[in-house]
């Protein structure tokens, strides 16, 4: 009897059938996978099944029997809890304060101690590091997601269901969580996995579901198939694998970065260059100063010790605005936050960073005959899905937005392309086109550098690497001469030297 | 009820024959235009309005009112009024209307208008200002006299008195320089405490300044300040000092503390207005209303300090200079210190 | 291509008009109400909103009274609907608006002798520059010292109207009881457009800086800037704008947008500056701009439905019995429904 | 010495009406409703203060008045923000608007009078026998207002509430990430309509302080800025009980010097400025961060 059996849910939103009578049923003590692009419904049916969403249609069974779930808490007496894709953690508040929060001790008053020992109970028996009173704005992304799980058990969750958990992660930390994930299933529980990579699917899960636009399309036992055969179910088509071709010359060198310190307290200085026709990877766990050598460069933060040059031109001290028009295209690791204007239309996200630029103002005032035409054409050459191009940004999903990101900052004939965790969140049709276009640029003798943590794109797409570790360089190297092991050693902080022997 | 019974009382102005109205035609009209701070609060809007009320009662006239928010609604409804031909007398309030007046007043020629503190020369315009110095120099001089005879238990050796205003203005400052003249006249070492409370509506603050003039040595204190001297009145009964109520008889609100009040007879002005009119002796120009006219003055009714022989003597003394015009009181702060120099005894 | 433009500019042209629908429907549950209370006091509520629309509506004459009321809560609605683009709360209009129209007074009090073509557009600027400069303050201490602009504005409202006191109570005090400066000449007043009644050429210079607003906000690239910074300073950051600048730069054009309801009050309507001429345009502004969506269109509409309550209450309060606060307090609900658009979605549920 | 204790006690009673409208704006805005209404909703507690001392004849009857008015009015104020989604800002604008008026309107139907009450009983102060005399301390509890000591019980149970209980601890983290909240399986909107009426019931206070307290009738707009002056108190103490109680104190030290400052010979609107003066070049020098909760005016369904 599986421990939850959802059949034949749907859930329409105006406009869309979200879920179209999707049967699920999970197996006591698995780890199963929901698998699926963006949009094909994942979140939605988890909703469902959490309680955030009521369905039009279709039943749910927990243990056996039939339950109606209006609302998380009912999910919570069912044994069932969730971590979402955005984090839902209050960051003014200390791990142990989000970790109780609607289940403290004490009967009025808070009873700091008790809860503090029944938290600690749980994280010594799952081998959690956490440090209770740290404040959750001071933590890392992994740690972060250990806070939320650590909260689902803190609530007695014997099924828990995790919403796209690894696409924030470093490799090391979604190590770390599937060392945690295999350890709750020993202990009893039950996890339902929410994810778009089929690597991590493979590696960590016992039977899988795909949904492709709403539907269902596959059950599978995770043994029973490989990675191909879970993309074609997921995507309806083979898939490629981008790998970059090698080339024999680069030009000159576009950005050299000169005795820059990324990390104020060791202030250890960092030397980087990147050619024309070059793409320098930067591999490394995230933390290590990828932020301060994205904002550095772009001059969203000030230089304190070092010198940053463009085709030898001297910009350390330069405004932001400057440095971009010198042809800095520019793709932040955070989209949300620093690429995109949420309630503007997709017209006006094309005019952001470009605000100033002859082509699109004329007298002080925007030709919007222009940037529209320009808007259009971008739409169509990156292939992003778009209704209308007056919408909001807001209306499309993290992919299409992120194609709109790329195609403003590569289209304007840029020398350099910073483009940090550019795929980050993506599902696969998107991961595909991104690295495409990254290959086209650096074939255009674009100068890239891609910041980022996934370190099979780095490996797969860089002439060079560079490994940060707590802000300075712990090794770089041309591509292919250390293996993924070898370089995880290197974000470990190990030196060339160390690994050689 | 203490200072509601007031207005009550107040018999409309020394110019009412009672028995002219028993003719009043069905139809006689009335309209009113407070200033823009409106009704409430004991100003001489609410004496104004007193004074229409008045004149309805004994005269059996109509009456329309209008409280305007701003002063540019003032020449709004001047305008309104005037074009619709329904009033026999439009009654202005204050002296921010004059600029509207001034135009609206002279587009109709016909429409009889009274203008009521302030003065305004148009032949169909009647204007009543007060002498709001005289009275307060009567205040200031009882509030030296109280303390220099002792008159009550209520007040110490000391040698401070002191004044509150509603706010920083030309008109209230009057207030401020008769009562400075006034007790300074009296006792020129008298030290004269002066403040504003910065808005009508705030009895709070009024008490502040009370109860810290009272501890800087204060022990009779008037007020100008509208609906905040409530607050005065307060901190007098709490402390213990004597107050003065002012434009209406306040004397009931706190009989113990406050010894008298300084009328101030716009009621009396609207009547006349109303009256006039309706008897057909409209006339146009300035009519003054000093202490000589009872337009102004000290009313000691209804209060339980009673003030001995002494005092109210003097006062009659100090009164009748007034009228005279042998002392010429200040209307402004400024000339406080030229009028003592000038009545130095 | 301009076939989608035409279709989106069709589809914004009917949610507006779905919005505008809704308001209208707050508007008529606020004079319902209004009714109520004005039955419970024992007056006629027919007679009582019949004075009103005539009051507001019924000749030339009051038609232009009531433009010429909702002039002043326009430009303090532009204003903080200005401010709000950019990020900022304007709570400062009140004291804005203040210093504008005491500097434009005192340049035109200063400089008699000019020629009225040039001294008139003086005293605007002037005034516009006093606002600007008040608007400036709480943007300054917001982008340099992260202090909240409301607390600052809050503050400057006070100093700044207790400053035009001192002005109009001691160095610029007219003659007589009222605390006034003199007056200016009258060649020198904004000139009026409906005989005996307020309004003046006040209201092109309204429709002008509604407009300029508009392709300000939209179509200049400044404008593009502001709201970007309003709407997301980060990433306005990181696209190389100044969200300092701009931060600053919102609060001064507000400042010098809420500065011209003082300026064309006292130029248009008294020709002199008198104190506590405005009965709070600065706050009521906030609730324009917010109803208005923080656009030109829809503030100018929010204000001339507050201009219509504002003259038709004057002859209502003449012809019945129903005293300025009834007023005062229909107009609050008016604010308060308008505000709540669940409120008519609520009505047309249950209506359903 | 002497006028030091009166300044002292000045001092303390000016803070009254600013630290409750203080604390009236923390306990909302904590929660992330924006409470621009301080204002209106004091002046409501003020009047059913006197209107519940009017009808009863007992000021201590009025007072439980503008704690349940206080309470109610509080509970509407959430109607529209929360229920009708009213824009917040705007609600407040209108609440102190409708205030104003209606306070003025009723004036009329009770009183039959424009613009202020009659007198009622009013609560008088109290002065503790023995520890009166201790000398220095013993100003503390000479000749001063019961609503003082209601203040201090006010703050003291906020922060208690806010940093010692459960539900304290809910409702900061509510005012940071509703959703969070929510998703712990609390009811949100719950939580925050509790605490306006909270909010409400100590604005309603802060009210009847100056009605029947300071004064023993109402004026109308007889609350003169103080809540707006109290929600500045508020940011200015960083949104935090002890914060807006320290900055309420701050705002009352200064309006002291300028009950005392009268006398100097410059002209009395720039000693009326002083409170406003200082206030300004404390943010100015000291610099404080305006950052309030970070889910100031957001909604949860
Ligand atoms: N609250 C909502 N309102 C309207 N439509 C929604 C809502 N949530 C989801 N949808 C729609 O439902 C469909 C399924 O969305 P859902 O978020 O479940 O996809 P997903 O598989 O979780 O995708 P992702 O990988 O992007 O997280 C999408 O087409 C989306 O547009
Ligand atoms: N409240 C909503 N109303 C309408 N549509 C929604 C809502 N929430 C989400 N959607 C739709 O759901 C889709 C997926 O949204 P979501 O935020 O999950 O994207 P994402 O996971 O960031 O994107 P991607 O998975 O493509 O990287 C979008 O197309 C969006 O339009
Ligand atoms: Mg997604
Ligand atoms: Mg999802």
């Amino acid at each position: 009897m599986p421990i939850i059996d959802m059949r034949q849910i749907t859930k329409r939103f105006p406009g869309v059938v979200a879920n179209d009578k999707v049967d699920f049923q999970v197996e006591k003590q698995e780890i199963h996978c929901l698998l699926g692009e963006n949009g094909s419904g994942k979140t939605t049916l988890m909703n469902v099944l959490f309680g955030l969403y009521h369905p039009e249609e279709g039943e749910i069974y927990v243990k056996g029997e039939k339950v109606r779930i209006s609302n998380p808490n009912d999910a919570y007496k069912l044994g069932i809890g969730m971590v979402h894709q955005h984090f839902m953690l209050v960051n003014q508040m200390t791990v142990l304060e989000n970790i109780i929060l609607g289940n403290e001790c004490g009967s009025f008053f808070l009873d700091r101690k008790e809860s503090e020992a029944a938290v600690r109970d749980l994280i010594t028996r799952f081998n959690f590091k956490l440090d209770l009173n740290q404040k959750i704005a001071d933590l890392s992304v992994g740690m972060k997601q250990r806070v939320e799980i650590v909260k689902t058990l803190y609530r007695g969750a014997d099924i828990i269901i995790l919403d796209e958990p690894t696409a924030v992660l470093t490799p090391q930390e979604v190590a770390d969580l599937f060392v945690i994930l295999h350890q709750l299933r020993r202990d009893g529980k039950t996890i339902i996995f929410i994810t778009h990579k089929l690597n991590e699917t493979m590696e960590m899960s016992d039977s899988v579901t795909v949904l492709r636009k709403g539907v269902k399309v596959a059950d599978l036992k995770t043994r029973d198939v490989n990675q191909n055969d879970l993309a074609a179910h997921m995507v309806g088509r083979q898939v490629e694998h981008i790998v970059s071709d090698s080339v024999e010359s680069y030009g000159e060198v576009v950005l050299s970065i000169k005795d820059l310190v990324l990390n104020d307290k060791t202030r250890i200085p960092v030397n980087l260059s990147v050619r024309a026709g070059e793409i320098l990877g930067i591999a490394g766990v995230e933390g290590n100063g990828q932020q301060e050598l994205e904002e550095l460069i772009i001059g969203t933060m000030p230089v304190r010790s070092g010198k940053i040059e463009i085709n030898g031109q001297d910009i350390t001290s330069k405004p932001v605005k400057d440095r971009k028009d010198l042809g800095i295209g520019y793709i932040p690791a955070d989209r949300h936050k620093n690429a995109i204007l949420s309630n503007f239309s997709i017209i006006e996200n094309y005019l952001l960073g470009y605000h100033k630029d002859k082509d699109y103002i004329k007298n002080g005032f925007i030709d919007f005959r222009k940037l529209e035409s320009d808007a259009d054409r971008f739409v169509t050459e990156f292939n992003a899905k778009v209704a209308d191009i007056g919408d909001p940004i807001s209306s499309l999903s993290g992919g299409n937005q992120q194609k709109i990101v790329l195609s403003r900052e590569v289209s304007h004939d840029p020398i350099l392309v910073i483009a940090a965790q550019p795929v980050r969140g993506l599902d696969i049709g998107a991961i595909e086109f991104i690295h495409k276009t990254l290959l086209r640029l650096r074939h255009e003798k674009k100068a890239i550098l891609l910041i980022s943590a996934e370190l099979s794109e780095v490996m797969n797409l860089s002439d060079r690497i560079a490994v940060l570790y707590e802000g300075q360089v712990s090794a770089e190297f041309p591509r292919g001469k250390y293996n993924q092991e070898q370089i995880g050693l290197f974000m470990a902080g190990r030196t060339e030297k160390e690994v050689e022997v | 009820g203490c200072g509601s019974s007031a207005p009550t009382t107040p018999t409309a102005g020394p110019t009412t024959p009672s028995q002219s109205q028993t003719a009043a035609p069905k139809d006689f009209k009335a309209g009113i235009i407070f200033t823009e701070a409106g009704l409430g609060g004991q100003s001489f809007n609410d004496l104004a309005f007193e004074g229409v009320k008045k004149a309805a009662a004994d005269l059996g006239i109509k009456y329309d009112y209008v409280e305007p928010k701003s002063v540019s609604d003032e020449a709004i409804v001047q305008e309104d009024m005037a074009s619709s031909g329904e009033y026999d007398i439009i009654i202005c309030v204050g002296a921010e209307q004059i600029d509207a007046l001034k135009m609206v007043a002279a587009n109709y020629p016909e429409q009889k208008f009274a203008l009521i503190d302030a003065n305004l020369e148009l032949p169909n315009v009647a204007c009543y200002t007060s002498k709001e110095q005289e009275g307060s120099f009567m205040a200031g001089a009882l509030a030296a006299l109280i303390k220099q005879e002792k008159a009550t238990d209520k007040v110490g050796d000391g040698k401070t008195v002191g004044v509150m205003v509603g706010v920083n203005n030309p008109l209230l400052n009057r207030f401020v320089a008769g009562y400075t003249a006034g007790a300074k006249y009296i006792n020129p070492e008298l030290e004269v405490l002066v403040d504003y409370v910065g808005g009508f509506g705030d009895p709070t603050t009024a008490k502040n300044i009370a109860t810290t003039f009272n501890s800087k040595g204060a022990d009779v204190i008037f007020h100008a300040a509208g609906a905040s001297g409530m607050g005065l009145f307060q901190a007098a009964q709490e402390k213990g000092f004597v107050a003065i109520g002012v434009n209406l008889n306040q004397n009931g609100v706190a009989p113990d503390n406050i010894v008298a009040s300084m009328m101030k007879r716009v009621d009396s002005s609207a009547y006349n207005a109303i009256e006039t009119t309706l008897n057909g002796e409209f006339k146009a120009g300035l009519k003054v209303m000093g202490l000589a006219d009872e337009g102004v003055g000290l009313n000691m009714e209804g209060s339980n300090i009673k003030l001995p022989e002494s005092v109210t003597k003097k006062l009659d003394e100090i009164k009748e200079l007034v009228v005279s015009g042998k002392l010429v009181i200040p209307a402004a702060i400024e000339e406080v210190n030229p009028f003592l120099e000038a009545n130095k005894k | 291509m301009s076939e989608t433009a035409k279709k989106r500019s069709k589809l914004k042209a009917l949610s507006a008009l779905g919005d505008f629908g809704s308001s209208l429907l707050s508007v008529s549950i606020a004079l319902v109400l209004g009714a109520v209370i004005i039955l419970v006091i024992g007056e006629d509520p027919i007679e009582a909103y019949t004075a009103l629309l005539q009051g507001a509506l019924g000749n030339a004459r009051s038609i232009a009274n009531t433009f010429s009321k909702s002039i002043p809560l326009a430009f303090t609605g532009l204003a903080v609907a200005m401010a709000n683009r950019g990020g900022m709360l304007n709570i400062g209009a009140e004291g804005q608006l203040h210093a504008g129209a005491m500097a434009s007074v005192l340049v035109a009090l200063a400089l008699p002798g000019l020629p009225v073509a040039v001294l008139l557009p003086l005293c605007i600027i002037t005034g516009v520059a006093a606002g600007m400069l008040v608007g400036f303050i709480p943007g300054y201490f917001k982008a340099k010292k992260q202090t909240s602009e409301v607390i600052v504005a809050i503050m400057l409202n006070y100093i700044v109207t207790l400053f035009m006191s001192f002005l109009v109570n001691g160095p610029f005090k007219a003659e007589g009881s009222v605390s006034q400066t003199n007056a200016i000449s009258e060649g020198l007043m904004l000139t009026k457009l409906v005989g005996n009644s307020q309004l003046t050429t006040a209201l092109f210079i309204l429709l002008a800086v509604a407009a300029a607003q508009y392709i300000f906000l939209w179509k200049s690239a400044a404008g593009f800037q502001l709201r970007a910074v309003g709407s997301n300073p980060s990433a306005s950051v990181s696209a190389g704008m100044n969200a300092k600048k701009l931060m600053i730069f919102a609060m001064a054009l507000s400042g010098g947008i809420a500065s011209l309801a003082g300026v064309t009050e006292v130029m248009g309507k008294y020709g002199r500056y008198i104190e506590g001429f405005s009965p709070s345009f600065g706050f009521t502004g906030i609730a324009v701009a917010i109803l208005g969506r923080n656009h030109p269109g829809g503030v100018l509409l929010t204000s001339l439905l507050f201009g219509i309550l504002d003259t038709g209450a004057l002859r209502m309060g003449r012809v019945t019995n129903v005293s300025a606060n009834i007023i005062v307090v229909m107009q609050s609900l008016v604010i308060l429904l308008v505000s709540a658009p669940e409120i008519a979605k609520l009505i047309r549920r249950r209506s359903r | 010495m002497e006028l030091f204790s009166r300044m002292i006690t000045l001092t303390l009673q000016l803070s009254v009406p600013l630290v409750l409208g203080a604390m009236c704006g923390t306990i909302a805005e904590r929660g992330g409703i924006i409470l621009l209404g301080v204002e209106g909703l004091m002046l409501l507690g003020a009047f059913t203060g006197v209107l519940g001392s009017h009808l009863s004849g007992n000021a201590y009857v009025g007072l439980l008045f503008s704690i349940v008015g206080g309470g109610i009015f509080g509970y509407l104020y959430t109607l529209f923000c929360l229920k009708l989604k009213a824009h917040q800002s705007v609600v407040g604008v209108g609440v102190n608007m409708f205030a104003s008026g209606i306070t003025a309107v009723l004036l009329k139907v009770f009183w039959n009078r424009e613009g202020m009450s009659d007198p009622v009983a009013s609560i008088p102060n109290v002065t503790v026998p023995v520890i009166s005399e201790i000398p220095v301390i013993g100003m503390l509890f000479k000749d001063q207002s019961p609503y003082l000591y209601l203040m201090i019980l006010i703050v003291a149970t906020v922060w208690v509430v806010f940093y010692r209980t459960k539900v304290g601890l809910r409702y900061r983290a509510i005012g940071e990430q509703p959703f969070a909240v929510q998703t712990s399986g609390i009811n949100v909107n719950k939580y925050r309509y509790v605490a306006m009426v909270f909010a409400g019931v100590v604005a309603g206070v802060g009210g009847s302080f100056l009605s029947l307290s300071q004064n023993n009738l109402f004026v109308m707009d007889m609350t003169a800025g103080r809540g707006f002056m109290g929600l500045a108190a508020n940011i200015f103490g960083g949104w935090n009980p002890i914060g807006s109680f320290l900055a309420g104190m701050v705002f009352a030290v200064a309006q002291t010097i300028r009950f005392y400052a009268s006398d100097i010979k410059i002209p009395i609107q720039f000693i009326q400025m002083m409170p406003y003066l200082l206030t300004l070049f404390i943010l100015l020098f000291v610099g404080k961060k305006a950052k309030g909760p970070e889910a100031l005016g957001k909604l949860v369904k």
